[in-house]
């Protein structure tokens, strides 16, 4: 079962990867984008874990909903609304529950998921976040696991390099965004390897 | 690094503090990011708020102001402000008579407003929304996010402006806006990348021998790039672009806009060769404006925006307006 | 290369073919080279005409208009203007009260205004100069050609400009004009050199973390080249340079000015800095001003100018002002 | 004796090195001025060969005077009125005569250079052009001709490298200044290598 601090874990885990890879997002988000990719995501996560040592909220969907409220007010860009609705909705998905099966939050994380698909229009192959989060909750829906969930997104973000973009600012660019790898799909491989982090009980403690 | 700051992460607010020294009759709240007009809200008008990323100055926060917006949300550096922004605008200008978004269309504003205008709306502010998506050089199909809002901007919310501050009702208003928008098309042309804050260095190559032909306002390379042209053959391929696209039947407004690093002098040179296309196609010229008004950092380069108007709004267009980037007749 | 330009023999006269189409209410001599307000010579008014080389737009062109210059003379890029320019505008602005010529100190704007002001007498008009030399980044001794005139050229403009259209006369415009030179103060910093047309690159090499204090507006190095430093150390360097100059006792008009290619965000953002060294020198500022007013094509950097004034300039800084550069009032 | 033609294939063979040098010039005012020398000056040479067709005065005085006015009605900058005044106050020296020995003109481009000076205020030594038309008209004054006239002025440029300027934009760059060589000097030279060209009968013909 997962409790309350693994979703914790799981925040500051995701915090501290985007922080070390923030520039590596943001040169991702150069020639396909406007450079500020690694930047927005550093400012919503550092107040993420501002926040949950602030209010520890104590039930899963609690930690998740307010990391969304989070990533919603301090983010901005089209990386914001999409991400903070991924985690406010799937904090919603799990109610008030103290602890979440793995079963359970898989199902609540399919619903984010499609949250973000509907909000955003996005559907896999438009070369977004969604090439990574699709391929993790699949993996999870089989049973693999966080690491083999943390395995998927990485492909799946990987796999975006030779799409034409169809949504987002790449997609602008028509057939000059092919050949590059999506900041958003890179970005989401990050969270979901957080969740292995979270699981593996690796995730850095909260500062 | 060739910037004026301190260092990146400080230079929206930087930017801010700046202005409230420099425009005493505009609020500024720096801690909360937003520009208001210092008599909102004006009793019976209905309140015009728009915002996006920064870096396009002096796109919104310069058009705050009588006659104009009433307020405006400058995000991060390229970046759409958030919620909480446009909620606290909308709730600082509205007087009852409602407030109108003026959303450029990229998928951050447009999420960002929306949800913003949810927020209001439960707080029991009346809210419209107005999308610009002028830019000609992005296909508008389902394999894209949609036209770019660039130029227009500036043609909505001075129009839509004016007749909010003849004390017209919101439908009227957003239907001005609209009309602007449908109106008016842009073509942009950069002769150089810019440098944002957070990367330092330039957001693509751009040998000095060449140009990108159909960028946005965000540093982002443009559809194609070509050898170096004159300014001759870029208006020819910039105005084309637009009037393949639009067949004015009335006169234009013209906005020759600098992308901020390109010399007045060289915009007005552009101007030149824009007007004389236009007298070859045959396009009556209203009003034009020329200068750096929706910028891209220190993008070299410039975009020609037409808007199709009426005399309606022609009247609109001249009515007085009072705001540090854009101002006559007061 | 990365102009916007057709060629580099062209480039004046293109631009001043681009601003007679976007500024119907003055009158462009493309040709000679003049513009001047359209409803020149006004009665009984003194007539006020600068001009200079090119490359430092709006600066004169865009000052030209009701309450600010009668004319202006655009010479070749950085290059003062001829003798037959200025008297031409001199002839088309005199309305009998007597023309004033505002004069930047340098060699060649000097020696042509000398010029100019001797032929136009031969014709009849009654001719009076001043000298603007403000920026301290140049040694005042009689090993140099003196302080060049730099940002406060905006203020003498707006402010004689201003007692011009009231209608006093040439001795009381010539002293007010006076009077704002001797209390203004500028310093000026590159972050990255300009190019001109002619020559096609940067006028000189500054590597990208370097930068050049004390330039000034022609593209030539400053005295000192040090490392990067902040927009807050900039400032101070730049304020305290002026302010061991001057000792303001009363309020301050602040220019806080882009070079050319310096983002507006940048500028807003370097301004807060600037005020805060004033509120910490216990300066008391009555107006900032905060834009591209006095550049130098693309170069990167901004210069600050202080304006130590009395309550008469303030009203005259205060008044209408109706040019493409600056508009207020009217 | 040096008759009208003399003159007029002195400006033709000036304005055809200029032309040749202009790069050369505007990029000397590069590091210790404002880019702008070399087309300054062709441009007023260009319009000094146009004139001299067009008018075809008949004295050496007549040309001289109306090369000098062409250059202050084209050049600007300092050097439009420097060299316009140098000519036209060495033309108005030489009276109407029809010919002029080399010495009238030598005292006239005296009273010429004496008027640049006045006018602009700078000594020998200052760095700027006088620094190569003194040498070339003490030169003269000796009896030695054009060709070493030439090189006196070629020399009086060169010598300029070490100095600090002290009028013109090179002085607003202090101690900076030093080590470059200043570019009024060098077109200076370039004119009175024009004269030599001219002695020698091989100056362009007028196109
Ligand atoms: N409509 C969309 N649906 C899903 N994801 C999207 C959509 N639009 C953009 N994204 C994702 O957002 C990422 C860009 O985020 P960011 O750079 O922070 O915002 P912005 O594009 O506003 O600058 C893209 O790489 C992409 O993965
Ligand atoms: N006061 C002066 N007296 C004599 N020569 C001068 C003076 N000032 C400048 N010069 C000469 O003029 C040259 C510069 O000419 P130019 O570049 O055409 O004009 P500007 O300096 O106005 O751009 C200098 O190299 C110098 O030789
Ligand atoms: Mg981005
Ligand atoms: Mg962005
Ligand atoms: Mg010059
Ligand atoms: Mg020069």
């Amino acid at each position: 079962m997962l409790d309350a601090d693994h979703f914790r874990r799981w925040m500051t885990a995701t915090a501290a990867s985007v922080d070390r890879e923030a520039e590596r997002l943001t040169a991702l988000d150069s020639p396909i984008g406007d450079a500020d990719h690694g930047s927005n995501l550093r400012r919503g996560f550092r107040a993420v874990t501002a926040a949950l040592e602030k209010e520890a909220p104590d039930t899963p969907g609690a930690v998740l909903v307010l990391a969304g409220r989070q990533l919603i007010s301090t983010v901005g860009g089209a990386s914001g609304p999409l991400y903070g609705t991924l985690l406010r909705r799937t904090g919603k998905a799990l109610g008030d529950a103290a602890e979440v099966s793995e079963e359970q939050f898989t199902q609540a994380l399919r619903t984010g998921v499609d949250a973000v698909m509907q909000l955003g229009g996005a559907a896999p192959g438009d070369k977004t976040m969604i090439d990574a989060l699709v391929p993790a909750v699949d993996a999870l829906d089989a049973g693999l696991g966080f690491g083999a969930a943390a395995t998927a997104a990485e492909q799946g973000a990987e796999a975006t390099t030779p799409l034409q973009a169809r949504k987002g600012r790449a997609s602008y660019l028509g057939e000059r965004s092919i050949g590059h790898q999506d900041p958003g799909a890179t970005s989401a491989a990050l969270l979901v390897a957080g969740l292995a982090e979270a699981g593996a009980g690796t995730g850095a403690d909260p500062v | 690094m060739r910037m004026l700051i301190n260092v990146a992460e400080t230079v929206v607010a930087d930017a801010l503090r700046g202005m409230a020294a420099a425009h005493p009759e505009l609020t500024v709240d720096v801690e909360n990011r937003v520009i208001v007009r210092r008599d909102a809200p004006v009793a019976g008008k209905v309140g015009l708020v728009s915002g996006g990323g920064s870096g396009h100055e002096p796109l919104h926060g310069g058009f705050v102001g009588p006659g104009m917006l009433s307020a405006a949300c400058p995000g991060e550096v390229f970046t759409s402000p958030v919620p909480d922004q446009m909620v606290r605008a909308a709730a600082a200008v509205d007087s009852g008579a409602g407030v109108l978004f003026v959303v450029k269309n990229y998928t951050g504003d447009v999420l960002n407003f929306d949800m913003a205008a949810e927020l209001a709306e439960d707080e029991g502010i009346q809210i419209a929304k107005v999308l610009v998506d002028d830019d000609v050089a992005v296909t508008d199909s389902l394999y894209t996010a949609g036209r770019r809002g660039t130029g227009a901007t500036l043609f909505v919310e001075k129009i839509a402006g004016a007749a909010a501050e003849e004390g017209q009702p919101l439908e009227r208003v957003e239907a001005l806006a609209r009309q602007v928008n449908e109106n008016a098309r842009s073509f942009g042309v950069a002769l150089s990348a810019c440098t944002t804050p957070a990367k330092g260095s330039p957001t693509f190559d751009l040998p000095p021998g060449d140009l990108e032909l159909g960028v946005g306002i965000h540093g982002e390379p443009g559809r194609e790039r070509r050898a170096m042209m004159t300014s001759g053959e870029i208006a020819d391929f910039a105005v084309h672009a637009i009037l393949d696209d639009m067949t004015p039947r009335n006169p234009v407004l013209v906005l020759v806009n600098g992308m901020g690093a390109t010399p007045l002098l060289e915009l007005y040179g552009f101007n030149a060769e824009v007007q004389r296309i236009l007298v070859e196609r045959g396009v009556a010229v209203a009003r034009t404006l020329v200068g750096n008004y929706v910028t891209s950092l220190d993008m070299a380069g410039a975009s020609v925006t037409l808007c199709q108007i009426d005399e309606e709004l022609l009247r609109l267009w001249d009515a007085p307006v009072r705001t540090p980037g854009l101002r006559w007749g007061m």
